[in-house]
């Protein structure tokens, strides 16, 4: 039958130790590897041709062009690395980056456990940042350690009632979860933009749609002195650790599993189909909802419109290049952090187009999702199954 | 068409599925193929229909070699094959199915489906299959769905035909049916190879019987002089005991009284009605019938599956009534479901895990709500050891292991959990007789300690080897239980629907 | 496992659902009683048979279509109509538009034409883009790529249709760039046997990246390749005349007929010709399809690939016929709007096109609310479509039936 | 890169909000402003694109550690970034459009424009020129940069009807919400708001959404007929595939601030504090009629004299 499932939790004990070095060291890790240098690899051929220099230098024939080109390649990718883990700042930045997109990653790899596809990222970060920012900002005189918390706990029931919704939707009505969370994302994005135009959240005095600044009693205190990274990163691997338990080693972790892998066996078992689907999409929710939160609370300190561009359907990359495991998802998040923080750097510092690090970010997921691919460009064995699944289709 | 295979071999990662085997297949012969779970039967067909590739040796065909890169080169051939899995697209007409491929076209281009008609209509007369062409596969029963399946292959015109495990899930009264299309197809000059576990249907049927053993041909032997006890022998490699051997029943206090029992479907149909039953600790309680008769709902009512619409199920004289699956089976039910690869395992998780499934979040496997894999893998080493269950580890698949080591990963996990009654449905279907033997020991030692045992099958063989009290269910309704023994014949008509008292009275006469 | 009562429960949710309908329709009421909405039916640009206009009063209008609404209710509530329960709650709903519309008009006007137009616009890259993923699901690979089709769809469109000087150079552009996404799809998923939702995510990442660089490199510096020549409206003769439906239908561009057609086309060709059935098995039971000799793995990529063309052609929409020029991301996540389209329309391509209009209809209906002068900020006005979709899906359409294989690549033995 | 002689020119950097600099709007319009001051300063220029809120602050940053002598950023969500780097680093002067402090600083000038002023110019020729008494406009979001536009616009038509007793009227802004298509990306949004407008008789739309107004465009070149307002530049010169089509347009002269307050950081003249473009310092106005020259009378081209003065000396009220 379902051979071709995706593996199973692991079924006996293995230290979260041993785990990271298999992640770290295992041949999926080889594979990683090749699949970043083949897509540098391209992006290179991509930066020389369009790099007016080496357009220019062409005139002088194919030498010249390739001295210039390789240049322009080295200068925008030593770039890209000093940017991203260059200096105690640059690694800050990656952490920064990271933050967010180890939480909104979470929140897809969670359900995916369930067999359930949570598009819905961007809803849900949008209401957890809307309700975590309204805490902090509306909400007075409470000490740090007590207000922090509260606007940390607000944008995750935010985001966990969001996510909850198309949960509880699939389980009552068999509604497609990937249907009613798109449809959310779209909905919220006009519910925020309709309450930032409201008085009540807008900075006094002014009319833009920016919401007053979270008090300081609930801002994320910084990490270090005169560095963005703030204690986002720390929630954040403290929740990873957290849903590593919920996922691999709690008895709701296996029901997830078992309902994503046989929804009839599970039945059979005792559990409920119904009742893990609402959970799945509302842990999700609530992960993508901290998401929100740490960015409010966190770096921005007040809600603006459009502030969840893009973070869920990040999440999504970086579950899937994650291959749906917490350690994998928590790995990918800090790479694409480092792209995006070096992605930064490369545009500053080389004038190199913010979206060729797109580009190249889709190419390494590419080749990770297909191992085929890398090895038939580095005619070597990878020894890894060949195009495991990751997500199981759309279920139903 | 006389096939001759020669020195076959399949290697797959860790296994010899096929070990040089050698075989051949007369013109106008039904050859038996007999073997365990995993012997490469399957593996073996699949080589010879053009689905898998040999590692070596060659496919003739009266005398010449061929080679058979898809299905597509061995249907052209004349080969035909019925697979265990039925290849049938289920939300597909009959029609549509048993044409697919070899579409007949209007002359606008579109799949004329008056043709499709009239093609299945005349190959369904002409081999004495009738179908109805528009019904949907999935709304047939499997009985109908192997009629399809083999309809297929005749339009093809097929002159060797492969059926793997045809009879597995077919009724003993489909199962004469098929017999008696086999025979006719041998008669017509074709050739049949036939897989089956039961060593009662090699006899009626085939001519020679081939025993493989672990991806080896042990041996060829004529059907008529071979014995079931010898051939079992040959199968498993050591003496296998065909009677179960069992002490009389000492029932003691019920457990599971089923009164006025109604179930309906969505829609309001009844699929089980009135029906009354207990069974006390201590005893098998054997329920026979054609299949779709009730039996399924009733066990699916019984354990939590599926809502009860009328009357009452006690379990220790309390009602179980509307409690979740969860709850009844902690309740101490054990539950063998009748369709192991849906219901019974998740394919994906390890043996430990599928082992510890019905008890997921119970403390014997967690602390609080944290997963004990200590307790989980230890647990799961000793039962696969009890078990003899076949594996490398207990970290392997489900989904990896044959058939019968499946159904006792299933087996074990309810054995290994403190239960009072056993509900278990088809219990040994698709199992190789050295699996079922050990099954049935399992079943009745359960007994034995104690338990209160509900067991439904439509084979009439094992209802009578090991209940105690025998019921037929016949159109949702349930008759008896009468006190085992009862002749085969009487139960027979009854599962026709003949009223009892002329059934049994039938058999004094 | 739902109880036997399944069907009568959803009735009654239904028939509550009406009563509520209603409710909110007679709260509709509280408008002046003197004040009329007129219906306009005529196109603005002038018809030839004009009609006049549907001038009605609010209040009592809105209390007939509420008292109709509850009507239906308890029919719903009483006898319901069999199979025909979900069409009752459709009705409902249409009236109650309506009644929302006369409400909301008091006073002024609403132009029929321009809202039924509107909704035919808007549906257009949303049924191509849901017939796309119709095609490549049935043949059980997942897209969910359609909004990188889109986008490379739309930029080839524009750069083809502005050097070559011609929509139908753009349109051929379109089709190619939707189908090399096609074919990297179906490479990645089927060659190559990469999961099927992951290549679909990597596929929109890489379109989304790449034309908005070549649109920073390339466009940016040379316009003239980013004017494209853009289809006009071409009246069908006659037909084009016919009062109301005419302007609606028959004086649309090429893009609107080409999607009426492949509609057909493609119900046509999966649910009566071999083809079809044949990329239907491949869908349901890769095995079963392969032990008939049919070619699974070439089924599978004609099948993206063609799917490809037809998102391209929804692309191309974006480009020659909704807008002047290319801009980054400018699709806007329609591709995703267009694979719940696919959902709602549970895999049929008539069901595409009905959830395409739906969707188009919202949108156009939003637009028309936030001219009227209703008390609902406009933001929230614009998330009706989104909205209403979410009450459809879980209202009405439920559960699906997934092609079975769907997302699972085949891999023989 | 310049060297040796150039040594000492200025430096001058723009960042961009989340728009992209070649978003056809502010973004574009004020990089407009940096080419000439390239062309005609020689100055250095530079930008960077900021994809999310997170990139403001590095961007900042970045451009400090470059030596700029002076960082503009474009866009309200801005304001807190910029204000918090210029008091960090009082010797780079910073510029921020459409944004404004209240706080007084040195080294920092808050740019925003009186479009409503320009809108009503807009509204009132509008009026004065609509053949089916109807006209339209409609935004991207529902915010002050935007609805500034149309607030102005729907005064001047007011004006308009009071002055000569006309009652054309005004779809898609009532004074306080409207037609908001909710994308400043989406043209075929753009182009069904506008077309749903044309059949409701409007005869004269103007967008105000950035790219995304060009919708409108496409929207009455299929209509058949109708004219269009474009909005921040010139449209009859960016986009010249609309030009025939193009009534006016309101301008809000970004690029000039732009010029200017680069032009004071070479001049040794950059002052913070706020400017404020209105139609008297002629920061905003409406742009020449072009193909339109010959179809506003010009009897209601004086009468715009006439509105400049009214506005620049208050006796006219641009906010109905
Ligand atoms: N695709 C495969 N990959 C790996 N191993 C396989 C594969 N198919 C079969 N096997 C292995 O080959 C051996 C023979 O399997 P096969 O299905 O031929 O057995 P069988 O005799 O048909 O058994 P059963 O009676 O249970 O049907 C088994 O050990 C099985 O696990
Ligand atoms: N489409 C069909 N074509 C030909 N014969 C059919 C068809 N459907 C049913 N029959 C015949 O009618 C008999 C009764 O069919 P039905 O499906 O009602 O069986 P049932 O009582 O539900 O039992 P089961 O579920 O075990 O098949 C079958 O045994 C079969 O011989
Ligand atoms: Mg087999
Ligand atoms: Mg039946």
């Amino acid at each position: 039958m379902s051979t071709d499932a995706p593996p199973s939790p692991a079924p006996v004990r293995e230290g979260p130790a041993q785990r990271l070095r298999a992640a770290v060291l295992g041949a999926s890790a080889r594979l990683t590897g090749l699949a970043v240098a083949a897509a540098l690899g391209i992006g290179a051929v991509v930066l020389a041709l369009s790099a007016e220099e080496t357009r220019e230098a062409l005139d002088d024939g194919l030498g010249p062009a390739l001295v210039a080109g390789a240049s322009a390649v080295g200068r925008a990718y030593s770039a890209l690395l000093q940017g991203s883990v260059g200096s105690l700042g640059a690694l800050s930045e990656t952490l920064v980056a990271a933050t967010v997109l180890i939480l909104t990653g979470l929140a897809v790899a969670v359900p995916l456990r369930a067999g359930l596809f949570n598009i819905g990222g961007e809803g849900q970060v949008i209401a957890g940042g809307l309700v975590g920012g309204a805490v902090g900002f509306a909400v007075t005189g409470l000490p740090l350690p007590v207000h922090l918390p509260l606007a940390i706990v607000a944008a995750g029931l935010g985001g966990a009632a969001v996510g909850w919704l198309p949960g509880f939707l699939k389980a009552r009505t068999g509604a497609h979860e990937v249907i009613s969370t798109i449809m959310l994302n779209n909905t919220l994005t006009f519910v925020l933009i309709w309450i930032l135009t409201l008085p009540l959240v807008q900075v006094e005095g002014r009319s833009d749609p920016i919401s007053r600044q979270v008090l300081d009693s609930a801002r994320l205190p910084r990490l270090l002195e005169g560095l963005r990274v703030d204690a986002g990163i720390i929630l954040a691997v403290l929740v990873a650790v957290w849903v590593l338990w919920f996922l691999d080693r709690s008895t709701t972790g296996l029901e997830l599993s078992a309902v994503g892998a046989n929804p009839a066996a599970a039945t059979a078992a005792g559990m409920d189909p119904a009742r893990t689907t609402v959970t799945a999409m509302t842990v999700a929710g609530a992960l993508a909802g901290l998401a929100g939160g740490a960015l409010i609370v966190g770096l921005q300190g007040r809600i603006t419109p459009g502030f969840s561009a893009g973070l869920g359907f990040d999440g999504i990359t970086v579950a899937l290049l994650g291959r749906g495991t917490v350690v994998g998802t928590v790995l990918s998040g800090l790479l694409l952090g480092a792209l995006k923080a070096g992605g930064r750097a490369m545009q500053a510092r080389s004038g190199t187009a913010l979206d060729l690090v797109v580009v190249i970010q889709a190419l390494i997921i590419v080749f990770i999702a297909a191992p085929g691919v890398v090895r038939a460009l580095f005619r070597v064995r990878a020894d890894v199954g060949e195009g495991a699944r990751i997500s199981q289709g759309w279920g139903s | 068409m006389r096939l001759e295979l020669r020195g076959i071999t399949k290697r797959f990662p860790g296994v010899v599925a096929n070990d040089h085997v050698d075989l051949t297949v007369e013109p106008s012969e039904v050859l038996g193929l007999l073997g365990e779970n995993g012997a490469g039967k399957s593996t073996l067909m699949n080589i010879l229909y053009g689905l898998t590739s040999a590692d070596e040796g060659e496919i003739l065909l009266d005398g010449r070699p061929h080679v058979f890169a898809d299905p597509g080169d061995a249907i052209a051939a004349g080969i035909g094959m019925v697979h265990q899995h039925f290849m049938l697209v289920p939300v597909f007409t009959v029609a549509e199915n048993i044409l697919l491929g070899a579409e007949p076209l209007d002359r606008l281009g579109r799949f004329d489906r008056g043709r499709a008609r009239d093609a299945v209509l005349a190959t369904a007369e002409r081999f004495g299959l009738p179908v109805d062409p528009d019904a949907r596969v999935e709304d047939l029963p499997v009985g109908l769905q192997q009629r399809v399946e083999i309809l297929k292959a005749l339009y093809r015109d097929a002159r060797l035909l492969i059926l793997d495990e045809p009879t597995a899930v077919l009724t003993p009264q489909e199962a004469d049916g098929l017999f008696e299309s086999i025979r006719g197809f041998r008669a017509a000059g074709r050739s049949v190879i036939f897989i089956s576990h039961k060593l009662r249907e090699h006899h009626a049927i085939a001519d020679r019987i081939t025993v493989l053993r672990r991806g080896r041909t042990v041996g060829t032997i004529p059907a008529a002089e071979a014995d079931a006890q010898e051939l079992a022998t040959m199968m498993v490699g050591r003496p296998v005991v065909l009677v179960v051997d069992r002490a009389p029943a000492a029932p003691g206090e019920p457990v599971l009284e089923v009164r006025a029992l109604g179930v309906e479907d969505p829609p309001g149909t009844a699929l089980v009605a009135d029906v009354d039953l207990t069974v006390h600790r201590g005893e098998i309680v054997g329920i026979a019938g054609v299949e779709g008769n009730g039996q399924t709902p009733l066990v699916e009512a019984v354990t939590g599956l599926r809502p009860v619409t009328a009357g009452e199920v006690l379990l220790r004289g309390e009602s179980i009534v509307g409690r979740s699956r969860r709850d009844i089976l902690r309740a101490g039910v054990g539950h063998i479901p009748e369709d192991r690869y849906t219901d019974g395992v998740v394919a994906s998780f390890s043996i430990a895990d599928n082992l510890a499934l019905t008890l997921w979040d119970d403390e014997r496997f967690s602390n609080g709500r944290t997963r004990d894999f200590d307790a989980v893998a230890e647990s799961a080493r000793r039962v696969v050891a009890d078990f003899d269950i076949r594996t490398p580890s207990i970290a392997t698949t489900a989904g990896s292991l044959s058939g019968g080591n499946q159904q006792k990963v299933v087996v074990a996990r309810e054995f290994d959990r403190p239960i009072d009654l056993l509900v278990a449905a088809q219990p040994t279907r698709g199992v190789d007789v050295g699996s079922i033997e050990y099954l049935h020991q399992q079943i009745v030692a359960k007994r034995d300690e104690g338990t209160a045992v509900l067991l439904v099958s439509s084979e009439l063989d094992e209802i009578q080897a090991l209940s105690d009290r025998i019921a037929v269910m016949f159109r949702g309704r349930l008759v008896g239980p009468f006190p085992a023994p009862v002749a085969k014949e009487a139960l027979g008509l009854m599962m026709a629907g003949v009223d009892p008292a002329e059934a049994l009275g039938g058999r004094a006469a | 496992m739902s109880g036997a009562a399944a069907p009568v429960r959803r009735r009654r949710r239904f028939a509550a659902f009406g009563g509520l309908l209603a409710a909110l329709v007679a709260a509709l009421l509280r408008a002046d009683a003197s004040a009329r909405t007129a219906f306009v039916l005529n196109d603005a640009r002038g018809a030839r048979f004009p009609l006049p206009d549907l001038v009605v009063p609010v209040a009592g209008t809105v209390r007939i279509l509420a008292a109709l609404i509850l009507a239906l209710a308890v029919l719903l509530a009483v006898r319901g109509a069999g199979r025909r329960d979900a069409a009752v709650v459709g009705v409902m709903g249409g009236l109650a538009v309506v009644a929302l519309l006369t409400w909301a008009g008091a006073g002024t006007s609403i132009s029929v034409v321009s809202l039924l137009r509107g909704t035919l616009f808007a549906a257009v890259p949303i049924a191509f883009g849901a017939l796309a993923g119709v095609l490549c699901e049935r043949s059980g690979v997942i897209n969910i790529a359609i909004e990188g089709q889109f986008l490379a769809g739309a930029f080839t469109a524009a750069v083809a249709a502005s050097i070559l000087g011609s929509a139908w150079w753009g349109l051929l552009g379109g089709i190619a760039a939707g189908a090399l996404v096609g074919l990297m799809l179906a490479g990645l998923t089927i060659r190559f046997a990469a999961d099927q939702i992951v290549s679909g995510v990597v596929l929109i990442v890489f379109a989304t990246g790449v034309t908005s660089f070549l649109t920073s490199q390339l466009l940016a510096g040379t316009p003239s390749w980013n004017a494209p020549v853009r289809f006009q409206a071409f009246a069908l003769p006659g037909l084009s005349d016919v009062p109301l439906l005419g302007p609606i239908v028959f004086d649309q561009t090429v893009l609107v007929y080409l999607m009426l057609l492949a509609v057909a086309g493609v119900q046509f060709g999966l649910f009566r010709t071999r083809w079809g059935l044949r990329l239907r098995s491949v869908g349901e039971h890769p095995a079963a399809a392969d032990t008939v000799g049919i070619p699974v793995l070439r089924t599978r990529y004609r099948a993206v690939m063609l799917g490809g063309v037809l998102a391209g052609v929804g692309g191309s929409w974006f480009t020659l016929e909704a807008a002047s020029q290319f801009s980054k991301e400018m699709t806007g996540g329609r591709g995703f709007i267009a694979l719940a389209a696919m959902l709602v329309g549970r895999y049929s391509p008539v069901g595409a096109l009905g959830a395409g209009l739906l969707f188009g209809f919202a949108d156009a209906l939003a637009t028309a609310l936030q001219r009227l002068p209703v008390p609902i900020p406009s933001s929230l006005l614009r998330a009706t479509p989104y909205v209403i979709t979410i009450v459809v899906v879980a209202g009405l359409v439920g559960r699906l039936r997934v092609p079975a294989a769907d997302g699972k690549p085949y891999v023989k033995a | 890169g310049g060297d040796g002689a150039d040594e000492a020119a200025v430096k001058a950097c723009q960042i961009t909000d989340t728009g992209g600099i070649d978003d056809k709007s502010f973004n574009e319009t004020a990089w407009n402003g940096f080419l000439r001051a390239e062309e005609e300063l020689g100055v250095e220029v530079k930008y960077l694109e900021s994809t999310s809120e997170a990139d403001y602050d590095p961007n900042i940053q970045a451009f400090l550690d470059e030596g700029c002598d002076i960082i503009i950023t474009v866009g309200f969500l801005l304001g807190d970034a910029t204000e918090a780097a210029a008091q960090a680093n009082p010797d780079t002067k910073f510029a921020i459009v459409d944004y404004a402090y209240e706080a007084e600083y040195d080294n920092l000038l808050g740019m925003v424009f009186a479009t409503e002023q320009a809108g009503f110019l807009a509204g009132y020729v509008s009026a004065a020129v609509t053949e089916t008494g109807t006209v339209g406009t409609w935004g991207g979001i529902n915010i002050p940069p935007v609805s500034a536009f149309m607030q102005g616009y729907l005064a001047g038509v007011n004006y308009h009807n009071d002055q000569k007793g006309t009652s054309v009227e005004v779809l898609g802004w009532d004074g306080a919400d409207g037609v908001f298509i909710g994308s400043f990306e989406a043209q075929d949004l753009g182009n069904a708001a506008t077309a749903e407008m044309l059949q409701n008789g409007a005869d004269i739309v103007m967008p105000v959404a950035g790219p995304a107004g060009l919708g409108a465009g496409t929207a009455i070149q299929d209509f058949g007929s109708g004219s269009m307002v474009w909005v921040d530049t010139d449209g009859y010169i960016s986009n010249p595939n609309f030009a025939g089509i193009t009534l006016t347009s309101v301008e809000k002269k970004m690029d000039n601030a732009v010029f200017a307050a680069i032009q004071g950081v070479v001049d040794g003249t950059f002052a913070g504090g706020t400017y404020l473009g209105t139609v008297e310092n002629g920061g905003v106005d409406i742009s020449p009629f072009h193909d339109f020259e010959d179809a506003v009378p010009d009897d209601v081209k004086a009468e715009l004299d006439d509105i400049r003065a009214g506005i620049i000396d208050g006796s006219i009220s641009t906010t109905p």
